[in-house]
């Protein structure tokens, strides 16, 4: 028998494989459903190995760092006080309706957050823990919420990003924030309403999260007849802009509950104590003096009773 | 130990779909979702050909490596099984898989894709198997178990698809690349198409050296055939 | 239609079998003047309160005020249909998308162990809703042990009854048989309960 | 309709209830509201539907293990060997019957899905009828009644040729049988059946060229062949289990396989080399081959000279095809042509293959004629590997055919001459004047006895109308119809009408009906394609998986066929409601005279017995029931490539006992496997060919010369044995006594003894005697076949040369159009060619395929394949919405499928679709739950006028239409 005979099946599988220029011409399959005439899925292995070896471990580092930070920040900071103590007068910085803005989101993002993060590593933690059954039953219904909360989320974040733009352009005096590090060299870092650093958060929660929400929209509603290759580059898209955007929430959630002493109570009442303002907002703070925004009042209790909170459920 | 593999022989496959609705006979799999497909290429030109495709059991299965709920199995008989009451339907196993073989009975919105569904080489679920109405319905019947091989091989109309022990499988395929080889060499290949046109029927395209690739005409006629090739 | 194999067994227990004697009658033909006349009565009962009372007295009410004729119709609308009625009263067919598959083989199995056949006459085959409420209702009347009757409701009548009487319930034409359709969830339900009592 | 997924779980309803705890069972009832109920629950209700079992009966069912019953595909004639799974009468599973001699297990779509029969899911039923434009359900009673109320009202009124019996080739060798039977009591050969729009001329044209119509061979010999040659054939899709045996060949014995389409199909990616021809030209093609094998001597002239009439004629007329004429009618280059005949002529024996392609056109007779010449002229005929392996349709149209469900035609290819009657009669045993009584009296038509004086011919002995032209026969002016009166009464036992051309007509032939009477198992496109208010009945019919008998396969093998399930719903075996319908209309003693009668149910193995006693001309009388059951029962011994039987129960027997099975069942006939082969006896199934034409023409010897089959006493040929020709032969002594009272007078047709047969057999002689094949039928319109353009051609500039016949005033009872049709050019107007064929998911008319969810979901739009020059001429796209619209109005709207199977100015459409009508979507009109989940326009809506030239087949392989965007 001549060696050199080839397999007949050889071209075909050539063909198959998008090698060796060899022309699949028009590619049919009687079964009609997404992607059913693609043979062979040539971006599998690309997305398999993104996912696995690159975006899983790398989520986890970026994370893991920025939770350490926030660690090593904290034992070296420690908490931010009200250097002045609290004054005995409020400026209205919230209203209402951004405050309601402000909560549906961050609730629908942590929730996102903590889903989307079980999603990643949960076959790690949740299967070896709870079993396959229960940790799939959970796994489950994270899922289902993540799936859920994601378009209220983006319904959200675009009220989020017009509610909150007043004060959030950039200008000159952020460099100078900046340049000093908001304040942790370089002595005090004066900024008007927001800050560089929140300034920072504000648009990347804008433009990193309207990524998120594209390519999490795109993912959500399979029913569009999208292919694999558009999942999986949505899914690419949709992997690296939440991890940037978790890590930067990180820093954002540390600064706006523990880290610093008055700060939380601002997004909870509405209110901020002038001492805080000056401290942290002198510009805005000169122009609320000016406009006759300080309002007189008692010193806002450190820490509101959830009961008596106006907006309980928030 | 056996290592169960489909092997799909193109040359033979004639697209007749079969196999899949043998598929869909044996586990009532329902409309939208199909374990196994068909898949034509050049079609309708020389060179076209089939080739049925479901789940091909890989060894380091994509699927498997992707879950996020782990819900992957792989039998001693290289059978990758998968289990529905832990699968959440997050369609990664559908995006890594190199064959497109996982299936989702629906892709409604919210992600809404139900349990995956798969060829599972006739092997029933993941769990004990019992041939119950429970894990019927949820994978199908279990052949295996029964001591018989996947249907959708068993029924293949020309025995194109083949399954089974790996070296089985490649032992007949040997054997039939092997007579294909020695056709070949007798000159009995190589398609040509020509013909009619509509409009351009007294153009005959070029054929020349095509003819010569038969064997010589002054043969004689009433002479014995070539004797077939074993 | 016959009666037959009495033993005597306590009146709850023979309450019980009439609901399903009385369920079988509605939905396994047109329902007869008998069976309406039996229905009727129903809406005399004192309400207790609970869905059951409320399913039993409404369907007493709507067999007052429904024209035996239309109920004809109604009957061949949801189902007779032709090639198939709004409505499609077999087990297999809930349980599987498709006619006479295998629960059906099971169930004529299980049939047979106990005893019982389908009617010559009668060429639908046995997972019909009305048959295996009469069955239930024999296997009551002849007093056939807790745990047996239990396994058979269970395996294939709560399997999908609840879907099915909620599709009646929901179905076009449905109007008397809504009233039906709410007895059947009620009593399914109630048996359920009943069902799942230890003691 | 599209089915919606249906999603993964079900919720568990019983799992929302809390389980009670503190309260006793007993405590749980008494306090509940069943006490309020108590004094009306007191007094029960009976039960209607179910009963306490016998002991018996329950200890007998109570065992519920899996039954395996043995069936056969009812879907195309290979004939697959199917396992059933039955538990409790339902049929649960499905397993390859891998020993079995045809299929080896395998299967196609549809043999693969075949257990979805047993849902009945889409099923008519209950009988129902149609008042005032709505689906009502009747009683069987009511039904029967009714029917043959109408029946006999206008028998009474216009004569028994007003009712149309059309039959179908779903039915069993029993029912087909029957049905022709109760056809002819009835009084009518208006009786029909799919095999005339399908091989009817494939029938007629190999008949007439050496005896048997039939496929020569079978689909396990072609492992023999050396080489294929498929024309018109586009098995991979029709027969898709044939692939197995043919791509054996090819790899194992480095056969070429050679196809020859207009289209490139999925048989044709296979092939060793594939020939594009212009659709309608294949004599043309033949006669093109033939002429580079005679030009190079390439014939085998010894197997002209001692088996062949008429080649030199042929010759004549094949000089004129030279390369440059055959290329400018077919389009096929000459090298190509060339080549294709130098493969046939060296590898020998080599097959040919064709089907639809070839037979389905105005000169269907020429061309499956010329096909044979083919093999003749290479001496490929009578020989393992070679033959004519003519693929067959539907699962029993063989058997169908044999049985004479035909309008021209009593079983056993017997004809309507008188002898053929009398024959009957007395097979049935009924007085032959009773039967004559039955028949219209007066006379339709004229005919020439022997010595060409023309004399009347009584009704019976006059070919009715075929299925191809029922709807002429109700919409002719009455005066041009050679009947009575037109049809009035249609009754569609088994046979879809969208298998027919001329859509529109045909919708307003359903509507000029007295009434339309539907058998079948599904409601098919015959229910709703009409604007009809009332006056069609609907009534179920059981599937061959719900009753038992015998089906004959392509090569004539002779298949068993066990009940699967009980008859569901109410729906009846076609056997049954022969017998009721038969008994209101009053002839069912008659009929069921020697059949015995088991309630409602003729017993099928006596109907065996009856044609076992009656067809003697093509063998169908050594199989009795009960070698056909042994057969089936061991279909795992025999041969997988000559499918003999060694060793075992059935030893040196075929499979099936391919018919011709000479004698009665005691003489042990094992069946002829391939016809014609001289290299065996006549009892171990040799054969040679048939003397049917006389012995000689002009003074030329049409009896074999110096060829016979091996061991033949008559050492050269003979004409068919006769009892005066057993005495001249000195051996009517053979004959028992009782032989000879019976075969006195008698020849080897009609001696009811098989006495003739057995003792010819005995000296090694084949009964029918021993001729040449004739390549000239004289008695046909082209004695020599010759090549015309179709009706609707594309080529009018052809005309001239190859035009088409003259019309004629009375065809088949009809006046019948060719020239006057083909006379218009609408070439410009109309510039596609239209062809239509096969997918393999679906079959004939759809009903049926189309209702089954696992193959409905593979084609869920009816679609249209054109090339990409012409889409692109059009300015359409894959998937765009078009109009399809042929020459004579007919227009569909469909799906465009963009591809190069098609060459640039042909279209190709499926023929399966059903339930649109020009646009509109007519699923409502379908009684609820009984619309087949696909549907689609059907092709035949847009198919023209046009009827093959001897068998009135109808033209469907060649039209022409124009393709717009809708
Ligand atoms: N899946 C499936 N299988 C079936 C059936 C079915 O309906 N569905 N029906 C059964 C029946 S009833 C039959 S008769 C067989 C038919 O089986 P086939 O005849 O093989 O099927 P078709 O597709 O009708 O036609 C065969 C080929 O003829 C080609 N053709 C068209 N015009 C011409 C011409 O002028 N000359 C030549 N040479 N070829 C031409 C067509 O392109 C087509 O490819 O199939 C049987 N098997
Ligand atoms: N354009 C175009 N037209 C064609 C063809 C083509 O190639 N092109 N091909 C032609 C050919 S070859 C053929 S054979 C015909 C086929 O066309 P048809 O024979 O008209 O189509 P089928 O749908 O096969 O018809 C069979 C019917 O029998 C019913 N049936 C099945 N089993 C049983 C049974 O046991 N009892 C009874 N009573 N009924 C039963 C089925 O439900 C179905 O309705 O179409 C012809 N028409
Ligand atoms: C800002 C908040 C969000 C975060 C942090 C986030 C994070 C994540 C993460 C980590 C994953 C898992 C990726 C993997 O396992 O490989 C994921 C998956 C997914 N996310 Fe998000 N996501 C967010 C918002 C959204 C939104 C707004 C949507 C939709 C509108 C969405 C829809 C999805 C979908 C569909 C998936 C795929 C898994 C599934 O099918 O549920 N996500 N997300
Ligand atoms: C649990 C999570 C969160 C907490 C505790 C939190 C807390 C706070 C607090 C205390 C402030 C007031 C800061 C100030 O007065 O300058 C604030 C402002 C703001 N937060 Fe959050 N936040 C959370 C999540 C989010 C999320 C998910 C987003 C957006 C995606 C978001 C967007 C903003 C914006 C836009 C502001 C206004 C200041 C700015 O523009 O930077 N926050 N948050
Ligand atoms: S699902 Fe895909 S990746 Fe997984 S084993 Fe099957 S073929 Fe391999
Ligand atoms: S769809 Fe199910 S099986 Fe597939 S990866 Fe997701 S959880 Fe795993
Ligand atoms: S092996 Fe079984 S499950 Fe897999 S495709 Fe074949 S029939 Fe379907
Ligand atoms: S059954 Fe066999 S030949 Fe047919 S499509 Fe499947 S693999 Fe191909
Ligand atoms: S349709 Fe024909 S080839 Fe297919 S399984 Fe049935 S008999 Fe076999
Ligand atoms: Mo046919």
């Amino acid at each position: 028998m001549d060696e050199s005979v080839k397999n007949p099946g050889i071209d075909l599988w050539n063909a198959v494989r998008g090698r060796e220029g060899t022309e699949t011409g028009q590619v049919r399959s009687q079964v009609d459903s997404v992607d059913s005439t693609t043979l062979v899925n040539m971006n599998g292995q690309a997305w398999q190995q993104y996912r696995m070896d690159t975006l899983i471990p790398n989520a986890a580092i970026v994370l893991g760092l920025v939770l350490l930070a926030i660690v090593v920040f904290r034992l070296v900071r420690g908490k931010i006080p009200i250097r002045a103590g609290r004054s005995t007068h409020k400026i209205k910085r919230f209203s209402t309706f951004q405050r309601y803005v402000h909560w549906t989101t961050a609730i629908l993002f942590v929730a996102l957050s903590i889903t989307g993060v079980v999603l990643l590593f949960g076959r790690y933690v949740v299967i070896p823990v709870f079993g396959a059954e229960i940790g799939g039953t959970l796994t489950w219904l994270f899922k289902s919420i993540h799936d859920y909360a994601g378009p209220a989320f983006a319904v959200a974040l675009v009220v989020l990003v017009v509610t909150f733009i007043k004060g959030n352009l950039p200008n000159l005096s952020d460099l100078k924030w900046l340049a000093k590090g908001g304040g942790l060299f370089g002595g005090h870092a004066s900024a008007g309403r927001y800050n560089a650093g929140e300034k920072g958060w504000y648009w990347t929660a804008a433009i990193v999260g309207a990524f998120v929400v594209v390519s999490g929209l795109v993912m959500d509603f399979p029913n569009f007849g999208q292919g694999r290759d558009t999942m999986t580059y949505y899914h690419w898209i949709h992997s690296i802009s939440a991890v940037i955007v978790m890590a930067f929430a990180m820093g954002h959630i540390y600064m706006g509950t523990i880290a610093m002493e008055g700060a939380f109570e601002v997004m909870q009442t509405g209110y901020c104590d002038a001492n805080w303002a000056k401290e942290h907002h002198d510009e805005w703070y000169a122009e609320m003096q000016q406009a006759g925004e300080i309002e007189e009042g008692s010193p806002l209790p450190r820490q509101v009773n959830a009961e008596a909170s106006p907006h309980p459920n928030v | 130990m056996a290592r169960m593999k489909f092997y799909c022989d193109a040359e033979r496959c004639i697209e007749c779909n079969g196999c899949v609705t043998a598929c869909k006979n044996e586990h009532e799999v329902p409309w939208g979702v199909n374990r196994r497909r068909v898949v034509t290429i050049k079609d309708g030109q020389p060179g076209e050909r089939s080739i049925s495709v479901a789940c091909m059991h890989c060894s380091d299965a994509p699927c498997q490596a992707v879950c996020p709920v782990d819900c992957f199995t792989t039998t001693k008989d290289g059978i990758v099984l998968h289990n529905k009451d832990t699968c959440i339907g997050c369609g990664y196993c559908f995006y890594a898989c190199p064959f497109g073989a996982p299936q989702f009975p629906s892709d409604g919105a919210f992600s809404s894709r139900g349990k995956m569904d798969k060829c599972t080489f006739c092997a029933g679920g993941p769990e004990e198997a019992d041939n119950s109405a429970e894990e019927f319905k949820k994978y199908g019947r279990n052949r295996i178990a029964e001591g018989k091989l996947p249907l959708c091989a068993e029924m293949c109309s020309t025995k194109a698809l083949l399954a089974g022990d790996a070296n089985v499988v490649s032992d007949i395929y040997r054997q039939r690349v092997v007579n294909r080889a020695a056709s070949a060499m007798l000159g009995g290949a190589g398609l040509q198409q020509t013909g009619f046109q509509a409009e351009v029927t007294n153009v005959p395209p070029a054929l020349e050296g095509k003819a010569s690739d038969m064997p010589p005409t002054d043969a004689k006629p009433s002479a014995p055939p070539p004797a077939p090739a074993q | 239609m016959q009666q037959e194999g009495h033993t005597t067994i306590a009146p709850e227990q023979q309450y019980r079998a009439n609901v399903y004697r009385l369920l079988a009658a509605l939905l396994r033909d047109v329902p007869a003047e008998p069976v309406l006349a039996y229905a009727r009565q129903l809406a005399d009962m004192s309400a207790g309160g609970d869905a059951l009372a409320t399913a039993l007295v409404g369907l007493g009410l709507a067999a007052r005020h429904t024209d035996p004729l239309a109920i004809d119709d109604e009957f061949h609308a949801l189902f007779i249909g032709l090639g198939r009625g709004e409505i499609v009263p077999y087990g297999s067919w809930y349980l599987t998308g498709f006619l006479m598959e295998k629960p059906l083989g099971l169930l004529r199995q299980e049939l047979a162990a106990l005893g019982f056949e389908r009617d010559p006459a009668v060429k639908e085959p046995e997972d019909h809703v009305a048959a295996l409420c009469e069955v239930m209702a024999m296997l009551i009347e002849t007093d056939v042990a807790f745990a047996r009757q239990a396994q058979f409701f269970n395996q294939h009548l709560t399997s999908w009854q609840e879907r099915f009487y909620q599709d009646l319930q929901q179905a076009p034409s449905a109007a008397f048989y809504q009233t039906v359709a709410q007895l059947g969830v009620s009593f399914i339900r109630f048996e359920q309960q009943y069902f799942s009592i230890q003691r | 309709m599209k089915l919606t997924k249906i999603s993964g779980q079900a919720s568990n309803p019983a799992s929302a209830t809390p389980a009670i705890k503190s309260v006793s069972r007993r405590e749980f009832l008494q306090t509940s509201s069943l006490m309020a109920g108590g004094a009306v629950l007191a007094t029960g209700l009976g039960t209607g539907m179910m009963r306490k079992a016998d002991a018996a009966d329950a200890a007998k069912l109570a065992a519920g293990e899996t039954k395996e019953v043995r069936t056969i595909c009812t879907h195309c004639s290979v004939g697959c060997g199917i396992i059933a799974e039955v538990q409790n009468g339902v049929w649960t599973g499905q397993e390859p019957a891998f020993d079995h001699p045809f299929n080896l297990g395998a299967h196609c779509a549809k043999g693969a899905a075949i257990r979805e029969h047993g849902h009945g899911e889409r099923r008519i039923k209950y009988p129902m009828k149609l008042v005032d434009g709505k689906w009502k359900k009747l009683s069987w009673e009511e039904a029967i009644n009714e029917v043959g109320d109408k029946l006999l009202q206008i028998r009474e009124q216009s004569g028994p040729d007003a009712v149309y019996w059309l039959g179908s080739a779903k039915h069993n060798n029993e029912q087909a049988y029957l049905y022709r039977k109760m056809a002819s009591l009835w009084g009518t050969n208006n009786v029909d059946h799919q095999a005339r729009i399908c091989h009817s001329t494939t029938v007629a044209g190999v008949a007439n060229t050496w005896g048997y119509g039939a496929m020569t061979n079978s689909y396990n010999d072609m492992h023999n062949s050396k080489a294929i040659f498929m024309i018109g054939a586009n098995s991979a899709e029709a027969h898709p289990v044939a692939l197995q045996h043919i791509l054996k060949a090819k790899e194992e014995n480095n056969a070429p396989l050679i196809v020859v389409d207009p289209r490139f199909t999925r048989t044709a990616a296979h092939a060793s080399q594939f020939v594009r021809i212009r659709p309608g030209t294949d004599v043309p093609l033949i006669w093109g081959m033939l002429h580079h094998i005679f030009a190079n001597g390439w014939e085998d002239k010894e197997f002209i000279r001692q088996r062949v009439y008429g080649m030199d004629e042929i010759k004549a007329e094949v000089a004129k095809w030279t390369p440059d004429e055959v290329e400018r009618v077919t389009g096929v280059p000459e090298a190509e042509v060339k080549q294709a005949a130098q493969t046939m002529a060296q590898y020998r024996p080599g097959t040919v293959v064709w089907c639809m392609g070839g037979t389905q056109h105005t000169i269907g007779n020429n061309n499956t004629r010329a096909y044979c010449i083919f093999q003749l002229a290479l001496g490929n005929m009578g020989v393992a590997g070679g033959g004519t392996n003519i693929f067959r349709g539907h699962d029993n149209v063989q058997g169908a055919t044999d049985f004479g469900v035909l309008s021209d035609s009593l079983p056993g290819y017997y004809g309507l001459e008188e002898g053929g009657w009398k024959h009957w009669a007395k097979v049935w045993d009924v007085d032959f004047e009773w039967v004559k009584g039955r028949f219209e009296p007066g006379k339709y038509e004229k005919g020439k006895d022997k010595d060409g004086k023309e004399i009347d011919v009584a009704v019976m002995n006059t070919k009715g109308i075929p299925v191809s032209r029922w709807i002429d026969g109700v919409l002719e002016d009455k005066a041009n119809v050679a009947q009575k009166d037109n049809v009035r009464a249609m009754i569609m036992w088994g046979h879809a009408p969208n298998s027919q051309t001329r859509g529109q007509e045909m919708k307003k032939a359903f509507e000029k009906l007295d009434m339309l009477v539907i058998v079948d198992p599904y409601p098919t496109v015959s229910a709703v394609m009409h604007d009809r208010k009332d006056g069609v009945y609907l009534l179920p019919a059981a599937t061959q998986f719900e009753t038992s008998g015998s089906v004959t396969a392509s090569n004539r093998s002779i298949q068993w066929r066990d009940k699967v399930i009980e008859p569901l719903f109410e729906s009846k075996p076609d056997h049954s409601i022969m017998y009721l319908l038969t008994k209101k209309l009053g002839f069912e003693k008659e009929m069921f005279k020697h059949i015995a009668v088991n309630g409602e149910e003729p017993l099928i193995e006596d109907v065996v017995r009856e044609y076992n006693r009656g067809m003697w001309t093509i063998g169908y009388t050594g199989q009795s029931p009960e070698r056909l059951k042994q057969h089936q029962q061991n279909w795992g011994i025999f041969d997988y490539t000559s499918l003999r039987a060694n060793g075992g129960v059935c030893d040196g027997e075929f499979y099936g006992l391919p018919w011709p099975c000479w004698g009665t069942a005691e003489m042990k006939h094992p069946g002829t496997a391939n016809l014609y082969d001289t290299s065996m006896t006549v009892a171990e199934g040799g054969l040679n060919f048939r003397a049917n034409f006389g012995v000689e023409r002009d003074g030329v010897n049409l009896l074999a010369e110096d060829s016979w089959s091996k061991g033949a006493e008559i050492q050269d040929g003979y004409p068919e044995f006769t009892a005066d020709l057993l005495k001249k032969l000195g051996w009517w002594d053979d004959l028992t006594e009782a032989e000879k009272t019976a075969a006195e007078g008698k020849n080897w047709k009609n001696d009811l003894s098989g006495g003739i047969q057995r003792v010819a057999i005995k000296h090694g002689c084949a009964p029918f005697g021993n001729a040449k094949a004739r390549a000239v039928v004289w008695t046909f319109p082209d004695p020599v076949p010759i090549h015309r353009e179709p009706l609707y051609t594309s080529r009018h500039d052809l005309i001239e040369k190859y035009p088409t016949y003259e019309d004629r005033k009375s065809f088949w009872r009809l006046p019948t159009r060719y020239k006057s049709v083909q006379a218009t050019d609408h070439s410009k107007d109309y510039p596609i060619i239209l062809t239509s064929g096969r997918l393999v998911e679906y079959e004939g008319g759809g009903d049926e395929t189309r209702s089954n969810p696992w193959l409905a979901e593979l084609q869920q739009d009816m679609f249209v394949e054109l090339n990409p020059r012409d889409a692109n001429n059009a300015g359409l796209k894959e998937g765009d919405d078009v109009w399809v619209e042929g020459p004579e109005g007919g227009k569909i709207k469909v799906k465009a499928l963009i591809t190069e199977r098609v060459a640039a100015g042909v279209a190709f459409t499926p023929f399966h679709f059903g339930g649109h009508f020009q646009g509109q979507d007519l699923r409502a009109k379908y009684p609820e739950g009984c619309d087949p989940y696909v549907l689609g326009e059907s092709c035949n809506i847009a198919f023209t006028y046009g009827y093959d030239s001897v068998t009135a087949m109808q033209e469907t392989k060649c039209s022409l239409c124009r393709i717009t965007k809708a």
